[in-house]
């Protein structure tokens, strides 16, 4: 890519938003386009050549987060997955309540799922955070009522990174017989996952957030745990879920899980330590920046940062014009307006809120990446606040 | 996303600053995002002679304000006033539908400046 | 593939359940996995790299079917479109009535959602059909009563090939300002579809029934037409379907329609005569079948023939062990234990609705494949005639 002639480096820190699809992926797909095309749902030569195929991506699947393969069902995405499981167990358990348990700073897609069923009759509570993002277990405990059907909270924050205590949550479900259903799209992949351990009951997983393509995901499904489909039709998923599978798409998705076993390691070890180079070489090299999440708890690729006195848009063009790929919070260009719903949720002072940049590395990023955006930031960052009424106002002060 | 008009004019913002001894100062905050510009102006026999802002925003306000500096300096106060905020974006050959809004921040900004200059000249 | 040590040659002329992907679709799909695998929805390089494919694929749908790209939302698949142009008009119009009327010879998808809509309150009339699979359009029109806000009526038969006539349909909704839905999963590709000139105001299309891949569709909803979504949360596709784009998918749909502007007139010639050569030859070959659906208004591609005194999937399974991939109706396994519920609707005799073959050609058969069929077919339904009871109690009688 060149700007003004100049060719630059391109540098993708964006992992949270969508991943490149993996070669060893991508390479699994490819007989399942013009040769294993059939529709493995039909009996004959053509069908039964893929039908196996998606049988072994859902165990696949059901190995990575460790529950049984017939308890997955394949969807089209993240989004569809949390509309499935919260607008499917609120209609399939509405005879026995009707309350809803949820956080401040979940994903769009199911703070909206909530707000639906809102209008629906249902009542919602939405659980404050604290100024690093975490919910507070007792205040979880204490929301619950006779009333109470569904716990909706996410594993891994995608703005911030910060992780919530799943099986906390999970114990706190179980011992009051809530269901209890995560959104762990962005945690799938990047840190360890077991729906046993976490006593998850239902939990989301998006493909294209760690190497799969777009397009596919899975809702995993708690056996005997009833739901109420969004797609009526054929039989496919066990009535849960009709439409023709995206076979190609789904043998994506099981290699990308079986190659997540064995890369939640490099996450946990050369991921992280690259994000804390980061980290820590943007708070010695720029004075007045906050890191937004848990310090601790928190998912190893995600960064997510404020510079005090001026606006993370712009940041994020010099930053693009330098090549380098980041996001304010959410890929959306329309939640661009104004403060992201998890910033705020933190209470952070808006100067911070309105400036927040999220680098989310990937296994593609190298030192040399984290070394260049050291280099050029401070530079950037510099030419922002000379232009922002606000720093020379602060200075003058 | 932008034009490269905007790119351009964001990259290299001209008349970025302060001027100390402004004849008018304007400011408007945007309602919608919360970003903020501050205008200052010198004027010469009602013409606008120089003109420097800072701004605290997106690309697309950072160009606007740039872009609305060129538009009126050297242009009668009266001609500023008839700035628009579609004629800034037209100038930046177009903004995103989304980001339209940005532009209304330089000339509110600027039209605030030329009322609080002929409010302190009265 | 071989059987017994045999290879035999592999035909499929199962098109309604799936196509293979075509070469200048999968061609146009590569560069959007591992290259150009950005979000649309983000601003930087990686993001806007693949906003303007997922534009052109807009484009690419709306001008096959004549309307305006931003009536275009993508789907995942023909059910999705099905479940939100029925579900989410019939919640976004409750205030204005509860009535909707569909056909008995629907799929699944469709027939499924009205069921889905009754349990809510919905009342639903059902059209019956002729022998010939086809709806009276008086009975229509004399259906339409002041609660009814929608008419879901499909526009080519999966099983039949049967064409409704949608432009008259379209008239009679239009008259009493009903929205009328069609489900053209089947036509697109196959005959033309104007929504213009047959006065559809929702259509649904899926990829895979002609040359684009499994997972991705799209819903065509006239300008001003609201719909309560089923993926809540990100901004995408004007908010009425959340969930990152399926970038590589929606570019191969785009192409696929491209292709299938100029593919009509095959589709037109080239396949009907195919299929009329299968037709006349089995007709012609074999005593005692019978052609369900529409003799004259029938897609190009599809024959739908019963053979008396059998079964199906007997019929099926000799046909795949010659290499021959046909299906009996629907593409799901468990759909084929007893009758169809389209050759059921037509009052077609049970002797002939549990033996109904569906052959969907495509644009890869050949006359010689239809030669071969013609040449193996005979055999396979005299032995199993041979078997039958009702065939030796017949020819005793
Ligand atoms: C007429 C019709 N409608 C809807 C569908 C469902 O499409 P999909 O399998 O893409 O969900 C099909 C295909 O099975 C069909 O033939
Ligand atoms: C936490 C979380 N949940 C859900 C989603 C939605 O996933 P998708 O875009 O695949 O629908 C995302 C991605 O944007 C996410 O980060
Ligand atoms: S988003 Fe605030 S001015 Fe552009
Ligand atoms: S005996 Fe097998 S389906 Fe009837």
């Amino acid at each position: 890519m060149s700007f003004g002639g100049k060719e630059v480096k391109r540098i993708y820190m964006d992992n949270n938003a969508t991943t490149a699809v993996r070669s060893e992926v991508l390479e699994a797909m490819l007989p399942f386009y013009k040769e294993q095309f059939g529709n493995p749902s039909s009996i004959h030569w053509a069908g039964q050549a893929v039908s196996g195929a998606v049988d072994s991506a859902r165990g696949q699947v059901a190995q990575l987060i460790n529950c049984q393969p017939e308890e997955i069902i394949f969807t089209s995405c993240g989004s569809e997955g949390n509309a499935l499981a919260i607008k499917g167990s609120a209609e399939f358990l509405r005879s026995k309540g009707n309350h809803i348990i949820t956080t401040a700073v979940e994903h769009p897609a199911v703070l909206n799922s909530c707000k639906y069923l809102e209008k629906q009759g249902f009542e919602v509570t939405v659980l404050a955070v604290d100024s690093e993002g975490m919910i507070d277990l007792a205040e979880l405990e204490a929301a619950i009522c006779e009333q109470t059907i569904l716990i909706s909270a996410m594993w891994g924050n995608n703005e911030t990174g910060t992780l919530f205590p799943v099986a906390e949550i999970g114990a706190i479900a179980r011992k009051h017989k809530v269901r209890f259903h995560t959104d762990a799209v962005q945690a799938v992949g990047r840190v360890p996952v077991d729906v046993q351990a976490a006593g998850v009951d239902m939990l989301t997983i998006s493909g294209h957030k760690f190497g799969a393509p777009k397009g596919v995901g899975a809702l995993y499904v708690r056996k005997g745990m009833g739901l109420t489909p969004l797609f009526h039709g054929g039989h496919q998923e066990r009535n849960r879920r009709a439409g023709t599978h995206n076979v190609p798409g789904i043998v994506g998705l099981g290699v990308a899980c079986e190659l997540a076993i064995t890369d939640l390691a490099e996450q946990d070890g050369r991921i992280r330590a690259l994000r804390d180079r980061l980290e820590q070489g943007i708070l010695s090299r720029i004075p007045e920046v906050q890191v937004n999440g848990h310090r601790l708890q928190r998912l190893p690729n995600t960064l997510n940062i404020s510079f005090a006195y001026i606006e993370g848009e712009a940041i994020l063009l010099f930053l693009d014009m330098k090549g380098v790929a980041a996001s304010s919070g959410s890929a959306c260009m329309s939640d661009s307006f104004g403060q992201s719903h998890v910033i705020g949720a933190m209470g952070v002072d808006p100067m911070m809120a309105n400036s927040n940049i999220r680098f989310g590395l990937g296994l593609d990023n190298t030192e040399e990446d984290v070394d260049f955006i050291l280099e050029i930031l401070p530079e950037i960052i510099q030419k922002l606040r000379d232009m922002s009424p606000f720093y020379s106002e602060r200075a003058a002060s | 996303m932008y034009s490269d008009k905007v790119i351009d004019h964001f990259t290299n913002p001209r008349n970025v600053g302060v001027i100390i001894d402004a004849d008018g100062v304007g400011e408007k905050v945007s309602a919608s995002c919360g970003d903020r510009m501050k205008v200052f102006l010198k004027v010469v026999d009602g013409v606008i002679e120089d003109l420097k802002f800072q701004t605290y925003g997106c690309g697309a306000a950072i160009a606007s304000s740039s872009m609305m500096s060129e538009l009126v300096i050297g242009k009668t106060l009266d001609e500023a006033l008839a700035l628009t905020n579609d004629a800034v974006a037209e100038a930046l050959d177009g903004l995103p539908d989304p980001k339209l809004h940005c532009s209304n921040l330089a000339a509110d900004a600027l039209h605030d400046a030329i009322k609080n200059y002929k409010e302190e000249g009265a």
